[in-house]
Parts: structure tokens; sequence; C-alpha cells
């Protein structure tokens, strides 16, 4: 029935891909309560795209090809964000897929990947769950969200030996309940059961993404008079979350909102004086753009959109950076071949540790250390960990408590 | 002299279901006039007709020689034309007072408000014992009585009265009774709708009886009363 | 001759009010048993809590020798006792045929009964149609001929006279006689319109303000001072 | 421990200020009109926008900006009556077809907001924002605490304008009985009108003090939709006082659930709480009682 | 033997002929995977829709939280699949049953409340659902979700399984109407009480209808989760998921036997299509849909269609569409 095909067609579909370029599809939430973040992704793709046809495409085995990017909106919804995927590889033909951004999504969409049998290169999905599957065709540019707090913990565990934190510290982990929000403080209690003594996990609570009032909560770890207060929250959670906090008098010791806390819309949302010593932990800062690929790629970031890059758009870059080093070390557009390519590189990288691959062990999930920030009272958020990257040793405990 | 209300000829019911068959009907200035008949005879639907809570399909309502079909119903209260509906319908959950003090939400029944009040306390002495009482509380009869007031509270030229008696102790009746016939000689109109057929010919100066919706028979209260046609309709022998 | 429907001290209070107040009745299998009383003597709710829909406060109830105390309406219609509505309730969803055979299959009967029961009614012409396009008449002629359809052996007939003209009203009375007569069905009819009551029932009962005051025959009903007073109301005592 | 508990206290009365207000706008147009108005999310969502923008765009304190806020949300709730919710069949019927009419029309709002707004999260900052008052060793947030005064004072002028006006009295007796009301002379599709524009006017309300509370954004409105049913369910419709009581049981069940429940299930108590007085007690927590 | 009263031989043979031929597309006329992939999503949403309808449009009770049987029949047919490794058919039997009795757990008491009030209980129901769900991190995978495993062809078997969930889904509707039991189920909307006046058992219609529809919202969402090898509660039990089953009724033409059928096919085709082209535009459309229905053509877009084809001459059988 080819009026069936020619009404879904007419629907849905655009033209045919021609022979000397190639058309990347991916799904990103443009619209909908994660648009912001999705637009941040969206600069990194365009850049990544820009810098290689810029260069008059990519070499595909000694022919040059033109890079085109299909870029659909799923707006945040999972079901969405699959059928989109659907489209793209069935009806658009596109010949590779980037990844969303958020856990669920990548989660969902890398099945029809999977099905397909065509290369999936997110930078959105964290969550380890999605590498244990053992899918083939699945490569994730995230690091785990354990090593976020781990990384976290690290620094704490160094404050904790310098003598500047109690022995044992008294902990409260607090989770959004989400994919990250789990391996966060998946994160901290494999680190705490490590160091077995050091530390005492008092409270353990999640919450609901986008819950409201965090009264009964703050009171809750308020009353068990903790040392270390480790959140992992989305931005509007982090905002309510903080004010609350901060009426209600709170300060600990260490304090931080996981992957948040340096956001300049937070500091502008919470006033400069309620985000002093925060700690956050990310997957890259523009500060590691000293020299190198990454001076280059903060570089050309700064001039294309006159301000500098946050970790959304440097791993999204990397992530279609990934795809087009696979696709010219395969010299060829063969699916298998550009698998196998990816499966086995490494490279030269803008992510802290300055190394790709995504290695089998971990389900074809990158790993590399996190960067640690910590909010200073004049407004800077230098790195403070890993030592070898870091500005500065970081500030603990918070000197504004009583 | 021209009839204070005067029904023409009115068609009138519910969706689909005619109850109303061109009846036609006048109460004059100073009249208590009696509406007789069965139950489902038509004598609410007449009552509703008038205050405008349905709109007759054929025919029309005359107040004061003029007609009140471009009238709308909540207009109707400040021309003068008050109902008493069967049930009481009172509003349960506010105070005697503030029901007493709605009933005169018009413009013209506000002004003289005080006046009023004092009027049907002084007609319902008990009244004023419960004004600051949810009406819902009231007993049978009290409920009654402040009906009649809440309507009496918006000044009306005619007041239609909807089974007054109705469900109430044979001593409440009395007081009931008394109170319209009070009324009337303080000069109120009143067209009344009863099932007690014997005293409502007792107080009333005519009287119409309708069946299925037709006006059967009308006259002078008295020889109404002497007419056995009455007696048939309402026992059937 | 054996007793269909018979009831001791059934009684119904709502809050302070008692609606119905230690009422006893017996009626006789294939008789017509006539309920009167003015407005607000307590008929209708007699009526609910013989059918089911309102459980008495007291009393108790039976059908031949069988106790319906308690049980749910669809248990009683089931059992045979069904009532009409006062004011008419047909399933404005259904057609004519439907709204017969639903009740007909409901209670356990061959859906067929349905048929015969609105043409017993003589409805069966318009049988497709929805009750909408009845007249009140027709509508009150359908309400019996879908409690007719569960083939009841008490049927409760709520005023399916009153409201409708003298034609009509003939109409009506006539296939009361009728269900009496030639379906043998025994029955219970509150009634506003008199002359139907008068020349239906072998046997009346008068109820005023949730009592019952006089009962016999229509001929001493009608005779009776205190029924006479209830009904037409005493002189105003003044 | 018992300073944990005065806290939870504290903060529970503090909240149930803005569940109150909140809920009370739901309650009255069903008490009155028989209509659920599901657009109560949209109009709590609307009026955050509103107040943001005024803060954004002109510096204008939220609270400030409050009496324009209710005027604009009243001439909405007039409008959407008069223009939709009029033309809805009256009684049992109406119930669903409202609640499905004015669904849509909180569709149609929050799109229109995601396409003027866009959908992130906004904030309002003022200089009190973060500052506190101590309290009996608490710490008491000034902005909660001017939610609940200004929730305090929109009850109480309530509370005021329903049993000492003559309209209020009017809106009363018209939940009560209608027909009764156009005997009397009432104006009963004025007072619907009315009640409507009032009740949309105290969805904004609560919209406009919630953005001193929390970050929004166009989805916002959904989860104090739902708290506000349950305020209403438990508390009766339209009764101030019934709702300010059971403002404060779901308040207080929120918040000292924590004891006893993990904190994510914090706001399931509410819906559980919501079913089971709705099986129950099917009147509310509080009868039937209309309105007073 | 004789078919039972109910059945009719057109509307059977045209449905059957479709499924047939719809059957018949992937092998014979080669349609895109994508095309086919959209078809089956279509199939299981017809039969979600018209198992929401046996609810809210046979018995007038709308409910705003059939997401809750929805993924929950999906849930314990993903857990059962994982854990058990019971066959997918098994597995979603299961999830059926277990959403059924779930429905009736909390259905009974509720559906003594009428109108709104029965509305707003099933939201209260959908969310207390989606919070547990969502913490039972041992049964959902909590926030994040179970993976069941992929396995190849299983989509192009799905086809045919969507295609017979759609065609039973369309035969109960049918018989749910047209049986004597239909006829109940009318009653009852048209008044509970009369209707026990003559021997109807409404508390044990409404049970049973309530049952067949959290069985049949079960197998569409265990049917959901093999679709996306992949199942999560927060989509799946959320609200608007709730709603998009009350869209599909509410403009199709609620308590229409196949209305709901309709209102699926262009609830998919619509968002699919606005999604990919104007995805900020598709809620506010959904919402202007059901304002326009409710205010002008109650009964959808099968009142819509009946009124052209009345237009045109078309005399419907008086039983065909209330």
């Amino acid at each position: 029935m080819r009026s069936l095909n020619l009404l879904f067609a007419l629907l849905f579909a655009q033209a045919a891909p021609a022979a000397d370029k190639i058309v990347i599809g991916a799904t990103l939430p443009l619209t909908g309560s994660e648009s912001r973040i999705g637009g941040f992704y969206k600069e990194g793709y365009d850049l990544a795209f820009e810098e290689a046809n810029k260069k008059g495409g990519l070499d595909v085995g000694g022919k040059k090809m033109r890079a085109e990017l299909l870029l659909l909106d799923d707006t945040s919804a999972q079901a969405t964000a699959a059928s989109l995927a659907d489209r793209l590889i069935n009806s658009d033909k596109v010949q590779f897929l980037l990844g969303t951004y958020s856990s669920h999504l990548v989660e969902a969409q890398s099945v029809v990947a999977e099905q397909s049998g065509i290369p999936y290169v997110n930078g959105g999905g964290g969550a380890i769950d999605i590498y244990k599957r053992g899918f083939k065709w699945l490569f994730g540019l995230l690091a785990p969200v354990q090593n976020l707090s781990g990384a976290l913990m690290e620094w704490i565990d160094s404050q904790e030996k310098a003598g500047k934190l109690p022995k044992p510290s008294r902990v409260a982990v607090l989770w959004e309940n989400t994919a990250h929000g789990k391996d966060f403080r998946q994160g901290v209690q494999d680190f705490v059961g490590k160091h077995r003594g050091d530390y005492l996990i008092e409270v353990d609570e999640s919450f609901e993404l986008n819950g409201k009032d965090f009264g009964a909560l703050l009171g809750k770890v308020k009353n068990a008079r903790v040392d270390l207060f480790l959140a992992d929250a989305h931005l509007p959670d982090y905002i309510t979350m903080q004010r609350q906090y901060a009426t209600m008098g709170l300060c600990h010791k260490v304090q931080s909102y996981g992957a948040r806390g340096s956001e300049k819309q937070a500091a502008e949302a919470l006033g400069k004086e309620n985000v002093k010593y925060i700690l956050s932990s990310v997957w890259w800062n523009a500060q590691l753009g000293k020299a190198g690929i990454t001076k280059h790629f903060v570089d050309l970031f700064k001039a294309r959109y006159g301000r500098a890059p946050e970790w959304y758009q440097a791993v999204a870059y990397e992530t279609a950076r990934a795809l087009f080093l696979g696709i010219e070390q395969a010299g060829s557009l063969d699916h298998e071949k550009v698998r196998e390519k990816l499966a086995a590189l490494q490279v030269e990288s803008i992510l802290p540790g300055g190394k790709l691959s995504f290695p089998a062990q971990s389900g074809q999930q990158a790993i590399y250390p996190f960067v640690v920030q910590q909010n200073q009272p004049d407004g800077s958020s230098p790195i403070v960990w890993p030592k070898e990257s870091a500005a500065s040793p970081g500030v603990a405990p918070n000197p504004d408590c009583k | 002299m021209t009839a204070l209300l005067e029904v023409r000829g009115v068609d009138a019911g519910y969706g689909d279901v005619q109850v109303l068959f061109g009846v036609s009907l006048q109460v004059r200035e100073g009249e208590i006039v009696t509406l007789l008949g069965s139950n489902g005879a038509g004598k609410t639907t007449t009552l509703r007709c008038i205050c405008g809570l349905i709109s007759p399909r054929k025919g029309e309502v005359l107040f004061h020689g003029e007609s009140l079909a471009a009238v709308a119903p909540d207009h109707r209260a400040g021309l003068g034309i008050a109902l008493v509906p069967e049930g009481r319908e009172l509003w349960p959950q506010l105070t005697v007072r503030e029901n007493l003090e709605l009933g005169a939400y018009h413009r013209r029944a506000r002004r003289s408000l005080s006046k009023n009040l004092d009027r049907v306390q002084a007609l319902f002495p008990r009244l004023l014992e419960r004004k600051s009482q949810l009406a819902g509380s009231l007993s049978g009869g009290e409920q009654q009585m402040c009906a009649i007031a809440r309507a009496l509270m918006s000044d009306p030229k005619l007041l239609l009265l909807d089974e007054p008696s109705l469900g109430l102790a044979p001593i409440v009746v009395d007081q009931m009774f008394e109170a319209v016939r009070q009324l009337h000689r303080e000069g109120m109109t009143l067209l009344l709708v009863e099932q007690n057929l014997v005293a409502a010919l007792e107080i009333a100066t005519r009287g119409y009886v309708v069946e299925t919706g037709r006006v059967r028979l009308e006259g002078e209260a008295a020889a109404l009363r002497s007419d056995p046609g009455i007696r048939a309709a309402y026992l059937g022998i | 001759m054996s007793v269909a429907l018979r009831a001791e001290g059934l009684s119904k209070r709502f809050g302070g009010l008692k609606a119905v107040d230690g009422v006893k009745l017996q009626l006789r299998e294939g008789e017509i048993l006539g309920l009167i009383g003015p407005n607000g003597a307590g008929k209708s709710t007699l009526f609910s809590m013989l059918a089911g829909s309102l459980p008495p406060t007291s009393g108790r109830f039976f059908l031949g020798e069988r106790e319906l105390t308690g049980l749910p309406a669809f248990r009683i219609a089931r059992a045979g006792v069904v009532r009409t509505h006062q004011i008419v309730r047909p399933f404005a969803m259904l057609t004519l045929i439907e709204n017969v055979t639903v009740a007909a299959v409901s209670c356990g009967r061959d859906p067929d009964l349905g048929r015969k029961a609105l043409e017993f009614a003589g409805l069966f012409d318009r049988r497709r149609e929805f009750p909408q396009r009845l007249t009140l008449a027709g509508r009150k002629r359908l309400e019996m001929a879908r409690a007719l359809a569960t083939a009841p052996k008490v049927l409760l007939l709520d005023e399916v006279v009153a409201g409708v003209n003298p034609a009509e009203a003939q109409e009506m009375t006539r296939l009361i006689r009728r269900a009496r007569d030639e379906l043998g069905i025994s029955i219970v009819m509150t009634e506003h319109v008199m002359p139907a009551v008068m020349s239906l029932a072998n046997h009346l009962l008068v109820l005023d303000a949730g009592k019952l005051i006089a009962e016999g025959s229509p001929e001493q009903i009608v005779r009776d001072p205190s029924v006479i007073a209830a009904y037409l109301g005493k002189a105003h005592a003044t | 421990m018992i300073e944990h508990l005065l806290d939870l206290t504290v903060s529970a009365f503090l909240l149930a200020g803005l569940y109150a207000t909140m809920a009370y706008g739901l309650g009255l147009i069903y008490g009155v009109l028989r209509v659920v108005n599901l657009n109560h999310g949209g109009m709590i969502m609307a009026g955050a926008y509103a107040a943001w923008w005024a803060h954004d765009q002109f510096g204008l304190d939220p609270y400030l900006s409050i009496p324009i806020i209710l005027v604009l949300a009243f001439l909405v709730g007039v409008l959407t009556y008069a223009g939709l919710v009029r033309r809805l069949p009256r009684g049992a019927a109406g119930g669903v077809q409202s609640l499905l009419l004015l669904f849509g029309v909180w569709l149609i709002l929050r799109n229109a907001a995601y396409l003027v707004f866009s959908g992130n999260d906004q904030t309002v900052l003022t200089s009190y924002s973060t500052k506190a008052l101590p309290f009996l060793g608490a710490q008491i947030s000034v902005n909660r605490l001017a939610v609940f005064g200004v929730a305090l004072v929109t009850l109480g002028a309530l509370h005021l304008f329903l049993t000492r006006t003559y309209v209020g009295k009017a809106i009363r007796a018209v939940a009560q009985n209608p027909e009764s009301c156009t005997l009397a002379g009432v104006p009963v599709q004025r007072i619907y009108m009315l009640t409507f524009g009032l009740g949309t006017a105290l969805a904004s309300l609560a919209g406009a003090l919630a953005t001193g509370l929390y970050a929004f954004n166009p989805g916002f409105g959904a989860t104090e939709l739902l708290k506000s049913f349950v305020v209403v369910v438990l508390g009766g419709l339209g009764s101030v006082a019934g709702t300010a009581v059971a403002a404060l049981i779901l308040a207080l069940v929120e918040n000292f659930s924590i004891l006893v429940i993990p904190s994510y299930l914090t706001s399931a108590v509410g819906f559980v709480l919501l079913v089971l007085v709705l099986v129950l007690r099917p009147g509310g927590l509080f009868g039937q009682r209309v309105l007073g | 033997m004789k078919p039972p009263r109910w059945f009719r031989w057109r509307p059977a043979a045209i449905v059957l002929g479709l499924a047939v031929a719809l059957a018949l597309l992937p092998p014979v006329a080669r349609i895109s995977v994508y095309t086919q992939n959209q078809l089956t999503l279509t199939f299981v949403t017809i039969a979600a829709a018209l198992a929401w309808n046996w609810l809210g449009g046979y018995l007038g009770q709308v409910s705003f939280g059939h997401a809750a049987l929805f993924g929950l029949g999906g849930f314990v047919a993903a857990r059962l699949q994982i854990s058990a490794h019971l066959p997918m058919i098994l597995a979603w039997t299961a999830g059926g049953l277990v959403a059924g009795l779930y429905a009736l757990a909390w259905g009974h008491p509720t559906l003594r409340l009428r109108g709104p009030y029965f509305s707003i209980a099933t939201i209260g129901v959908g969310e207390a659902t989606r919070l547990v769900c969502t913490y039972w991190d041992w049964f959902t995978g909590g926030s994040s979700g179970m993976s069941l495993p992929v396995t190849a062809g299983l989509k192009l078997q799905l086809y045919w399984y969507g295609i017979a969930i759609a065609l039973v889904g369309v035969a109960t509707s049918y018989w749910l109407r047209r049986s004597p039991l239909g006829m109940a189920l009318l009653a009852i909307k048209s008044d509970v009480d009369a209707a026990g006046d003559v021997g109807i058992s409404s508390v044990r219609l409404q049970d049973g209808v309530l049952f067949l529809s959290g069985l049949a919202m079960g197998i569409c969402g265990a049917f959901n989760a093999s679709y996306y090898s992949f199942i999560e509660p927060v989509e799946t039990l959320g609200f608007e998921k709730s709603i998009s089953f009350v869209f599909m009724g509410v403009i199709g033409g609620v308590g229409t036997i196949l209305g709901p059928a309709l209102g699926a096919v262009v609830f998919v085709l619509v968002r699919q299509y606005f999604i990919a082209s104007y995805p900020q535009l598709y809620l506010g459309l959904f919402g202007v849909l059901l304002v326009l229905v409710i205010l002008f053509e109650p009964l959808g877009l099968t009142g819509l269609s009946l009124r052209v084809a009345r237009r045109f001459g078309y005399r419907e059988r008086p039983d065909l569409s209330t």
C-alpha cells in the first residue's frame, strides 16, 4: 500500500539524503521544561557541525562529505524521543544518531538505535544502568554520575584528612528521585562504604522532581545536625531548596547540589551571598581551556556565541566530534565499521583528563575525572579538584557558619 | 376596575410535556383568590408562569394591565410580585435575618428594609426570637413563616402562596391562615394555592378549580363551597 | 385468598420527621390496593421502602412468605416487587424496546417478555424510538410496560394516572385493570386522580401525616368523615 | 526533637495559608456554580507569571502588583464565564463537561505561556527573599510570613464580604438555592459571573504569592490544583473556616508524615487522603456545608 | 452455531476485512518500518482508548487516572519478564489481571461517587500510584525505569499482536454495547436508581466493566512496555498519560462504540505531526479541540461525521451512537 507510505511521508518525512552528505539525526528537548539545557546542547552540536563543514566536510575514505544535522524536538518526553528516533532512522533515513539530553530519554531512545543497528552517540545520559544492558550500538560520553559524587567526596576526604572537617563527618544525602539522583546517592554511599568510620550517613532522603516544598525535609536535616549537606537537584529544585535553606538559617561545613551550584541563573535567583562556598561537581569546566584543543574549543565557542561555554555545550560538542572521528577513522559510512572504530576510539579530548574512549568494560560509557568547583565570595568558581587542575585549594569548613 | 394580575390563555410546560392548556384567571386588587385542584393539575405551574420561572408558550401574563413577557424573572420582584414557593425553598445555611434581608434584594425594597422588617416581625413574632438561627434549623411551621416573611420583605403588591399549609401541624395551619387573613386586612392582594379546600374557600374571595391544566370551575368562594363538582373532582364520587 | 404483599409496622424517619409511621398493609393476590392521602402523607416514602430504594427505620415486609426487608432494590425487583415512579424515569439512552428488554433480562426473564409488555402497553409500533419522543402519557405507559416486563408478582404504581388528559387517563385505567385481570398481577397504587382509584381499587388505605387513618372499600372510605377532613381539609378553626 | 516538632508545626501553619488561598477559589466556584474549574491550575500559573513579569519588567514588588493581578484575573474569570462556562448544561451532566472544558482552557493557557515565556524556570528575587525572623528559636522566612499574612487578610476579607455585604449574602444564597434568589430579585447570572471572577482572581493571587517561595514554569499549577482538591474535599465547599482548617490539616499531615514515611512519599499522603475522604465522607470532612 | 444476538455481520465483516488488510501490509505492501511502527502504536492506542471508553462512555464515569492501570500492567509484565523470565504473552496477561484487580480495589468504592467527584478521586488515585511506584525501586526500577531485552524481529510480531489487541478491543466494545449487558449499562448511565428498581444490579455490572477496562488497559500497558523495550514510571503513570485517554475519548466521541478508536488514530497522527513540526503547539491544539467539542459537538468526531453524513442523506439507525 504505497499510498499509506505516502501519507506518512507527507505527514512526517523530509527529502531523502543526497549522496554527497552525511545526515546525522538527533533529538533534543527544545521546548518544554528542559528546553534551556536542550538549547545548550544544540549550541554544542551546531558548533561541531559548523567547524567540520568549514573544513569542507568530513573526510570519508578520501572523499569530503558535508555533515548535516537533522534535529527534532522531543519535548523531554520519553515516548516522543523514542518515536522520533524511529522516524529519523526509518523515515528520514539518517545515517547516524546523536543522543538527547537526560538519562531516561537516552535509555528509551537507545533501544530504537539498537534494534535498527545504527551507531548512537550520546552526551546526555550519565546513568550507568543505560550501559549495563550490553548494547552494541550505544556510546555514552557522560561519565557515570556516581563518579560525580565520588569526586566531590574525594575533595571532602582531602579536607577531612587535613583536619578541617570532623572525623567522622555526619552526612545528609538528599537526592531527587531520578536516575541522576539515584546514581549520585550511590556514589556517596560507595565512597562512605570504602571509608568506614570516616563518614556517617545520617539523613538519606529522596524528593520529587519539581517538588515545591522542602521545609519538612530541611527540618529533618536540621534536626540531624549534620556536617556535610550533599544534595542532587535540578535547577528549579536547587533554587527553591536553597532559598528555604537560607531562610531557615541552615549552614553546613560543606554544601553541594551535585552538578548544580555555579550557574549564573542560580546566583541571580538566589543572590550571590546565598550561593557562597557551594561546591559543584561537573563533567567539564571552561577553566580547563588553558591550552591545546580545549582552549581551541573555548575560543571557538566564545567567538561564535560571545560567552564562555558551560559543560553542556562542551559535552555536546565533544559528542558530535567523537562521532565525526569514528566516521573519519572508518573511512566509510558503513554502520558496522563506524561502530568498530567508535568502540576502539582513543583520542585526545577536551574532557577532563584529556582523553576519550568508550571502554567495553563500562558498557561503552566514557570514564574520566570530574572537576569540582567551589563558589567564592567574589562570585568566581575556581576548580578545587582534581589537584592537577585545581586553581584553588577550596574552603572548608564554611567560614560563615557560626 | 382592571385586574392587578391577569393570566390570559396561557399554555406552558416543561420540555415536551405541556401542563397548562389555555389557563385564564384574574386577581383584582385587595382580593384573596384561591387556585384549587388535585395534584398535577397545573397550579404550581401557573404560579411559576406568573413569576417568570417558566415562560408561557402561548398567551400572556399581565400585571397592572401590562404584559410581563419582556420582564426578566429577577425583575418581577421589583414590580411587586412575590412568590412563597411550595416547600419553602429557604436558604438553609443562612440565618433567618439574612433570609429576610435577601428577600429585600431589589432596590425599592432595600430602601424600606427596616420598616418591612418591623412589619414582618409584628406579623410573626416568633421569627424575632429565631433571628440569628440558621433557617435550616427551624421547625416546619417556622420555616413557612420565614418564607412568607421573606416574600413580604420585597414589599409586594401581589403575594403568591403555594401550599402554605403543606406538612404542617393543624395548630400551625391555623396560625398560617390567621396571618393570611391579617395580610388581607392590611390590604394585600393574594393568590393562594391550597390543598385544604375548605379552609381556602373560607378565607378566599373567589376561587378557580383547575383540572389537567384547564380551568374547570370559577366563581365566588361561597358559591364554590356548595358546588358538588368540587367534591367530585377531589374524591372521585 | 392468599396474601401477596404484607408489611408490618413500617416506619421511616428523616431526622426528626416521621414520614411513615408504623404502617401495616396487606395486599391480597389478584387485587388492587389503593393508597390515598393528601400531599406529603408519606405515600412515596412507603413505596420507596417497599421497592428497596429506602431502607425502613423499623418494620418488616414480606412477599408471600419471603421476607424482603433490607434487600437492595434490584433483589426485590428480581423477587417480583417492581415499582413505577411518579415522575417518570425512562432510560433516556435506550429505545423503547431496549427499555423493556433490559428490565426483562435483568430479572432473568425471557427477553420476549419485553416485547409482550410493550405490546400490552400499546407501544410496540414505536419500539425503535427513544422515550423523549413520547408524550407524558406515553412515557407513563412505558414506565408501566418496563415494570411488567419483569413479570412481577406485585406492581407498585406511583401516580401513573396523574398529569395526563382524561382520555389518556381512561386508557391508563383500562391498562391497570387488564394487568390485574389478564396478567393476574397484584397491585398497590397511589393516585391523586380519585375517579381512577375509586373505580380500580378493591380496597383502600388512607394515609395522613405518615399514619394510616382509615381503610376499607372505596364506598366506606368516601363516607368516612376523618378521610374527608384529611382530604378536603377541616374548616378553619375560628 | 521538640525543636524539630516545633519547626514542623510552624512551617505547616505558614504553608496552610498558601494552601487555603489556593483552594478557596476552587471551592467557591464549585459551591456556587457546581462547576469544577480545572483552569484553576492555569490561573495559578498565570498569576505567578504576571507577578514575575511585573517584577522583571518594572521592578515592581510582587506584593505590590497583587491588586492589579487580582483585577486582571477577575476580568479573565468573568470572560471565561460569559464566553464558555455559561454555555454548559446545568446540573449533573454539566459537572464532567465543565471539568473537560476548563481543562481545555488550561491547556491553551499553558501552551500560551510556553510560547511567550519558554519553558525555563523563573524565580523572583527581592531584597527580602532569603531574610528570616527568629521565632521561638526557629527561623521564619519573611516571605512565608508575608504570604501567610496576605492569606489571613484575604480569607478574613472574604469572610466579611460573604457575611456582611448584600452581594456576599446573595452569593451564599445562590449556592443554596438559585431559584429562590431569582424570586427575590437577585440577578443570578450576574452572581455566577461575579463568583467565577472572584474564584479566578483568588487562584491568580495564590500564584502571585507562590512566586516568593518557589521557582515555576508553565507547568506550574498542576500540583497546586491537586492540593486544592484535597483541601476543598476535606473542608467542604466555600466555607472559609472549613477551608482554613482543611488547609492546616493537609499541611500538618504532609509535614509530619516525614517522621514516619520517606520524604518522597509525603506528597502521596495528600492524594490518599483525598480518595479516602471522598469514599468515606462523600460530603467532605466538614459536611456539605455550603458557604458560611 | 447461531451467532449471539448482538452480533452483526456487516460491521464484523468490515472490521475483520480491515484487520486482515492491515495484517498483510508489511509483507505484501512493504510499508516502511517507520509506518509499520506508527501503525503498531496506533493499534494499541485504539485498544486503550476503547477500554477507557467502557468506563468513561458506557458508564459515564470519566476517569482521569487510567494511566495508573496502563502503567501497572506494564510494570507487572516487565518485572515478570525480567525477573521470572515469563514468556511475553503470559506476562501481558498477568499484567492485565493485576491492573484489573487494582482497578477493582479502588474503583469499587469510588464508583459510588457520581460526576465530578469520581473524576477527582481518580486524579488522586493516579497521582498516588505514580508516586508510590516511582518510590518502589525493587518493582519498577524507580525513576530510571527498567529495560526489557531487545529481540530482533519483535517489532513486526508486535505489529500483528497490535492488530489482534485492537480487534479484541473493538469486538468487546460492540459486545458491551450491543448485548443485553450493554443495555443494562446504558440504563445505569441513564438512571442508576431506576435501573435498580427493575432488577439491574448496578454495583456488580459496574465492577465488571471496571475490571474489564483495567484488564485491557493493563494489557495495553504491557504491550507498550514490550514495544519500547523500556518502561519508567514518571511518564507511564503521569497525569498527561491519563489525560491522553480522556482526549481520545472526548474528541472521538464519548460513549460511542468506535469514536474513541477514531480519537486514538487522530491523537497519534496529530500528535506525531505536531510534535515533529510544531511541538510547542500541540498541547494548545488539543485544548482548543476539547473546548470546541464540549461546546459544540458532544459526540466529538463521531457526531461530526454523522452530521456530515446526514447532510448527504444518510439515515443512521437510531441506536447507532449514544
